[in-house]
């Protein structure tokens, strides 16, 4: 290729994923000094791994674990894979600042309004809670394709995908903050840096688990609650996952380790929640290592799975 | 005496490479609507394999990205013709008084002025018109339309009608401005009055090139995909109701090609059955506009 | 009331409606505008047009977008013009004889022209990205959007070559010009401000393009200036695109700021194209 | 001091486009049910004279206009004076023959409609009528669905003037009707004048001398956008007044 | 059997637009270094006829020939006749003048560059040549870079004239070269014309009898796709042999 001359490392991937990355490769460049580049794109998950599996890009970034069709597409091209945890992504849910009436909700009150039986049945707020108001409920959620959404109805009605349909979706999550900031009716989750930004439009509601092993009660979502595995089970890891072939370029090498040593810091800036500082060097390690692989077997979203889990080696 | 034989063989040869190089450029439209057709349709063939053409054309629901699974794209018709719709309904009628106040009304100097600010119009990047559309219009839309969704049709089809109407105003005003004035001089010295001429004369003689404005312009409509992604929601819906959210055919495109849905599997494909849908909608449209501009034609020579 | 004083009230009427139609039209305008350029106005500077993107909105800048999209638009006016422009001579000029195979080509043009750019989209990653291995690269981008504006060019040659008197192709040819000689000489000078109007329009269409380099996936963070057609790039309306995605409110304004420089662009390509077809328009007097 | 028999009373008109001065102060006055020719070189303010007559000027922007144009002691050019009504009391046929892409029935028809007539039987008489006047009838009864632009020149031409009688004016204009006309339909449009002036004031552009001379009662010499000459059609042609006039015309015939 | 004096040698053609028969089996002979007018009523041929002498009808695309014109014994139609070669050779002035929208000079260089003539001096030397046998090199020798579009009528049909003289043709074809011009002009186009055949070989299309009549040797009276009749000019004008032709002049002038 023509710019072979410059060394280059080509990133792509979910949009969830793309601040954090798109901080550590400004980190990154700044101190290389221009020698090295980086490009990060923005193709979903799906088309990340697309991309990644034919070759070519060096790093994907994921929202969600690989899923099978997408691990079998690299094995068929040759391409291994270093499957890495960078930060957590807390899932909000939110509500108008004008609804006076949520304090709280349970994971099955979610369900109830979520699942795909809920579709033109579950359409008041009385039908979630006694005694909440006879209005209308509006529901506002990211954009079916998304690995938010993904991980959402996956964690909370129990399988990925399943939903009722006759919600607002979109891609784009400024989208959604104006639309339940302006509806007094509306309920919506999506990223939680989106409420940091905004939190005078928006009111954050805690959620109830209904396990008392960890954490009692409602809890509202925090980088504490997140890293200490109490806000459950709304929060979730976001990958990088490195081509071992590129991994041997001096070029990627240096990024991923950079990466690792820095996403703490980055990741809080831009709005997520840093995996504990032990976990980083884990791994830093498992990458320095090339273990190759995913610890979820190609099935996406995966519960239960623990932090620990994840830099195994 | 002069001879006319052959002396010039060399230029001849120059002529040839000329034509052939013309010929090309002039085929390389056929090569892209090869390439469009080839790019969807193995996919989309893949796509038939899964899904029943009968199921993709009679089913009311969109819902591939669900567990329970549906691929009925007359949802997604649906939201696109609404938008589209409502977009021509605003295009057409002002696009038209437009190009005729321009044409028939004006002053040159005020023509020279405001054709190509209106066609700045046409030059803003469209994701600024869907924020346009969900930040500003919608809520004021609100304001005496109570029952409107947040997201809906309604707002982003108006926009789009903005955005598409210097096409209309545009080349109407073109085709109108070609008609020769001697035809207006005929009917004014009937004593005709500006509006008579320009509803009985100028716009009948201009018509073929109307319509193609209005041809492309509801090409562009159908094919417009940011405003749409960005203000009329994500939730294809088979129903003609401009006030609630709906999906569009480039709306679901955008979304899919941004999401994380793996390739080779059936959600990644509808893309591109959604995709050729589209293309034959825009074939189709052209084909009939074609055929009316033959039909209609008041020519002036 | 007479009939005259009943037509002269319509015709009133009907100017009115007209003119608010077309006020309607600019009202628009200006409050789009003024809706952007007081959000955005304040934001562009000189550091704003030199800094490369950056995860802090008030450290970051435009400069790889500008550079990306004046790289696009001039790649993709090298490659389309010529085409273009041969593509409309051909029609005009050399086939006057309509057969099967020129009308399937016009008949194609015109609804190449109606296709949606997205669609076009997807042609340029199966074709450019995929087929032909270029990657996502400034290539891809122009080469892609020079499918999408060819149509409108061709059109627009077409249009500017028929507004070309006859006469003067008889006066060349009858001084034993050759049809290219005809053509290059004589009809094109001629048509040449109609020509380069359309394409300058095309042209100012292409620059605010988003979703067909969405689709051949050219979203993309970059903070350094290509050197070859071959590098990666990003454009305006992409950065654009996202800065409106982001949470924090300074990207808000920033896109408001890109906005306003990419209406700046525009603007000029329109003044360029207003300026041409003003010239062309006085000097016809045939 | 009104005139039964003056129809137009013009007092030193002076007319500009943009800069360029056109008609020089010209006075002039055209007698009812006569035929009134305007020669000149080309250039000479001939047609802009004539359309100040029924004001299609309006429709130039930079045209404007000074001096008094009296219609049957009506001021032409005061505000009062619907120009609408103008044009229709006085019609005009162009020197390319401009039927409109209709049929030969509603390009009749056109000038009639618009003033709200309707009754079928009634557009029906007023077209045959026309048409007959016109010289037309007979050429084109069977066909009357047929596109106006798909006669031959002088039929189109002559379609014109069918047009141009149907609404009933009370002046006709001809602005050189027949320069795009072989001789054969030259002649035809030249008797059709001749017959018109029984019941119409027509004024006629031509720089055609020897029609001037053929058809016309009065005639008017112009150059440089003076009126150099105005009088009987006879003495123009055989003493005129005018060295210039005179040169001008045997400049033609030499 | 071949006249030297011949140069063109017409042999029984008929020509067809689509499935329009236009000419109707005429033979004609042209002689050299005189004028031949050609006459007849609009829409008789003589256009069709005039541009098949040059192939000039090339590019109307739906034209058909048949039949033999021989020029100085070469057969203009034959494969081996290059079509431009023969454009060259056999130039042609058009109804409306129709200069380049260029400057003077260039209006008259064009047709030499195109044959590779590119010495300044050369060309400066054509140039005025042809603008002095055209006539018009005073009025313009001063303002050689003015467009040709800025002259007036008169002017630009002698700058089209000069254009044609410049690229040195044998034959220069005239159709309806006064046709959109004045009197004045008129005189001195006619003027021109009657001097060229000192030197080249010219064929006029007109509808203007007394124009044939005054600048003609030889007249061809069409009608309707057929050569009525073809004669010297004082005697198509004084004993025509046709009944037709009597008519259709005297009608002209009657
Ligand atoms: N719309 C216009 N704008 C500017 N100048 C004009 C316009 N129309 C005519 N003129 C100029 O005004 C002068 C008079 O024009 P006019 O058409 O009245 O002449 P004419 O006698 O009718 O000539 P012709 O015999 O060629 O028709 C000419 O010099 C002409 O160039
Ligand atoms: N391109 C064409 N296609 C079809 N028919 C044509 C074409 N050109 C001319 N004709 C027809 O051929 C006939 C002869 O036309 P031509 O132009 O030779 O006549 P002309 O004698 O030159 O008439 P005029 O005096 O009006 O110029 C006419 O009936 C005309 O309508
Ligand atoms: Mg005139
Ligand atoms: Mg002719």
């Amino acid at each position: 290729y023509a710019h072979a001359a410059r060394r280059l490392v080509k990133i792509d991937g979910s949009s969830t994923v793309f601040p954090i990355t798109e901080a550590v490769a400004e980190e990154f460049q700044i101190e290389k000094r221009g020698r090295v580049m980086v490009t990060v794109g923005i193709s979903g998950t799906g088309g990340g791994f697309k991309k990644f599996c034919r070759g070519e890009v060096d790093i994907v970034d994921a929202s969600r674990p690989v899923k099978s069709v997408e691990a079998a597409l690299c094995r068929k091209n040759g391409i291994e894979y270093i499957e890495l945890p960078v930060a957590y992504d807390g899932i909000a849910v939110m509500v108008n600042p004008q609804n006076n009436w949520v304090d709280h909700l349970t994971v099955k009150e979610l369900k109830k309004m979520w699942e795909p039986a809920a579709q033109g049945r579950i359409t008041k707020w009385s039908q979630i809670r006694r005694g909440w108001p006879e209005r209308e409920i509006h529901l506002f959620g990211p954009g079916v394709d998304s690995g938010t959404f993904d991980y959402f109805t996956k964690a909370i009605v129990g399988k990925s995908g399943a939903s009722r349909g006759d919600f607002t979706a979109s891609e784009d999550d400024n989208v959604l903050v104006q639309g339940i900031a302006t509806d007094p009716d509306a309920l919506g989750f999506f990223g939680l840096a989106y409420y940091e930004h905004n939190r005078d439009k928006l009111k954050l509601v805690p959620i109830d688990d209904g396990n008392d092993s960890n954490g009692k009660g409602p809890i509202l979502p925090s980088a504490e609650t997140v890293n200490k595995g109490t806000y459950q089970p709304l929060s979730r890891p976001v990958f990088i996952y490195v081509s071992k072939e590129a991994a041997s370029r001096p070029e990627v090498d240096e990024f991923v380790s950079f990466y690792l040593e820095n996403a703490g810091t980055l990741s809080a800036e831009v709005g997520y929640i840093p995996l504990p500082e032990d976990i980083y060097k884990r791994a830093l390690r498992k990458f320095k290592k090339r273990k190759t692989g995913s610890v979820f077997g190609g099935k996406g979203a995966k519960m239960g799975v623990t932090i620990h889990d994840l830099v195994r080696h | 005496m002069k001879s006319f034989l052959d002396r010039r063989s060399r230029q001849r040869i120059f002529e040839r490479g000329i034509h052939a190089a013309l010929l090309l450029c002039a085929s390389l439209s056929i090569f892209t609507t090869i390439g469009i057709i080839l790019a969807l349709f193995f996919e989309t063939f893949d796509f038939f394999k899964e899904v029943s053409i009968i199921e993709f054309l009679t089913d009311t629901q969109w819902t591939p990205l669900f567990v329970d699974k549906h691929f009925g794209i007359l949802s997604l018709v649906a939201g696109t013709f609404i938008v589209s719709l409502i977009a021509m309904c605003v295009a057409i009628p002002l696009g038209i008084l437009c190009a005729i106040y321009l044409s028939e009304y004006s002053s040159p100097r005020f023509r020279e002025v405001v054709k190509p600010i209106l066609e700045v119009l046409a030059g803003i990047p469209t994701v600024v018109y869907g924020y346009f559309a969900l930040l500003f219009v919608t809520p004021l839309l609100k304001s005496f339309i109570p029952g409107l969704s947040g997201f809906n049709a309604l707002s982003p089809g108006i926009v789009m009608g903005i955005m598409i109407l210097p096409m209309v105003s545009s080349m109407s005003e073109d085709a109108m401005h070609a008609v020769p004035s001697s035809l207006r001089e005929g009917a004014y010295a009937l004593g005709a009055t500006r509006f008579q001429v320009a509803t009985k004369v100028v716009v009948p003689a201009a018509l073929s090139g109307i319509m193609s404005s209005f041809v492309l312009a509801v090409s562009r409509a159908v094919g417009e995909t940011m405003i749409v992604t960005i203000a009329a929601g994500q939730q294809p819906r088979f129903s003609l109701n401009p006030l609630v959210p709906i999906e569009t055919i480039t709306a679901y495109i955008v979304q899919v090609s941004l999401g994380d849905t793996p390739a080779g599997t059936i959600e990644h494909k509808t893309i591109f059955a959604a995709g050729m849908t589209l293309f034959i909608f825009t074939l189709a449209l052209n084909l009939i506009s074609n055929w009316l501009k033959e039909r209609f034609r008041e020519e002036y020579r | 009331m007479n009939r005259l004083a009943y037509n002269k009230l319509v015709d009133r009427f009907f100017k009115l409606a007209a003119l608010a139609a077309t006020i309607v039209g600019l009202v628009f305008l200006f409050t789009l505008v003024w809706d952007i350029a007081h959000d955005g106005a304040g934001r562009i500077s000189w550091s704003f047009l030199t800094s490369f993107p950056s995860r802090r909105p008030e450290r970051a800048g435009i400069l790889s977008a500008l550079v990306g999209t004046i790289w696009i638009m001039g790649l993709t006016a090298v490659f389309a013009f010529p085409i273009g422009v041969g593509a409309g001579v051909y029609l005009e000029e050399y086939t006057k004889k309509k057969n099967l195979i020129t009308r399937l080509i016009e008949i194609n043009i015109a609804n190449l022209a109606g296709v949606p750019s997205i669609i076009y989209g997807l042609l340029g990653l199966g074709i450019f990205v995929r087929a032909l291995s270029l990657e996502r690269s400034l290539l891809t981008g122009a080469l892609t959007l020079t499918l999408l504006i060819l149509p409108i060019i061709i059109i627009s040659t077409r249009e500017a070559l028929k507004a070309v008197p006859f006469s003067i192709r008889e006066a060349s040819y009858a001084l034993g010009a050759t049809r290219w000689q005809t053509t290059y000489r004589q009809v094109l000078p001629v048509a040449l401000p109609g020509i380069l109007t359309g394409t300058i329009l095309a042209l100012s269409r292409a620059i605010g393009e988003t979703a067909p380099l969405i689709t051949i996936g050219a979203l993309t963070y970059i903070a350094f200036l290509p050197e070859s057609v071959f590098d990666p790039f990003t454009v305006l309306p992409i950065q654009i695109f996202n800065w409106v995605s982001r949470p924090q409110k300074g990207f808000a304004v920033n896109a408001a700021a890109a906005i306003i420089v990419l209406l700046v662009l525009t603007l000029i390509l329109n003044s360029i194209a207003i300026y041409l077809r003003h010239r062309f328009q006085r000097r016809i007097r045939w | 001091m009104v005139d039964n028999d003056i129809v137009f009373q013009i007092s030193n008109i002076n007319a500009w486009y943009g800069e360029k001065h056109v008609l020089k102060d010209i006075s002039m006055r055209i007698k009812q049910r006569k035929v009134t020719a305007l020669i000149g070189p080309s250039g000479c303010g001939k047609s802009t004279f004539l359309r100040c007559l029924n004001r299609m000027n309006d429709f130039i922007h930079n045209f404007r206009l000074e001096g008094r144009i009296l219609y049957k002691a009506q001021d032409l050019y005061s505000p009062e004076t619907d120009p609408i009504e103008v044009r229709r009391t006085i019609g005009m046929v162009f020197q390319r023959p401009n039927p409109f892409p209709k049929s030969i029935y509603n390009n009749i028809a056109y000038g009639l409609q618009i003033f709200g007539i309707k009754d079928r039987a009634k557009l029906d008489a007023i077209v045959e009528d026309s048409l007959r006047k016109a010289a037309l009838w007979d050429e084109v009864k069977d066909n009357l669905g047929q596109n106006g632009l798909a006669l031959s020149g002088g039929q189109q031409q002559r379609l014109c003037i069918a047009r141009a009688i149907a609404v009933n004016p009370e002046v006709i204009l001809f602005d050189e009707p027949c320069s795009a006309l072989d001789p054969v339909a030259t002649a035809k449009i030249e008797d059709l004048i001749m017959e018109l002036k029984n019941e119409y004031t027509v004024v006629i552009v031509t720089h055609n001398m020897q029609q001037a001379a053929r058809v016309s009662d009065y005639t008017g010499f112009f150059m440089l956008g003076d009126l150099v000459e105005f009088d009987d059609t006879k003495k123009i042609f055989t003493t005129p007044a005018n060295k210039l006039t005179e040169d001008y015309i045997t400049g033609r015939f030499g």
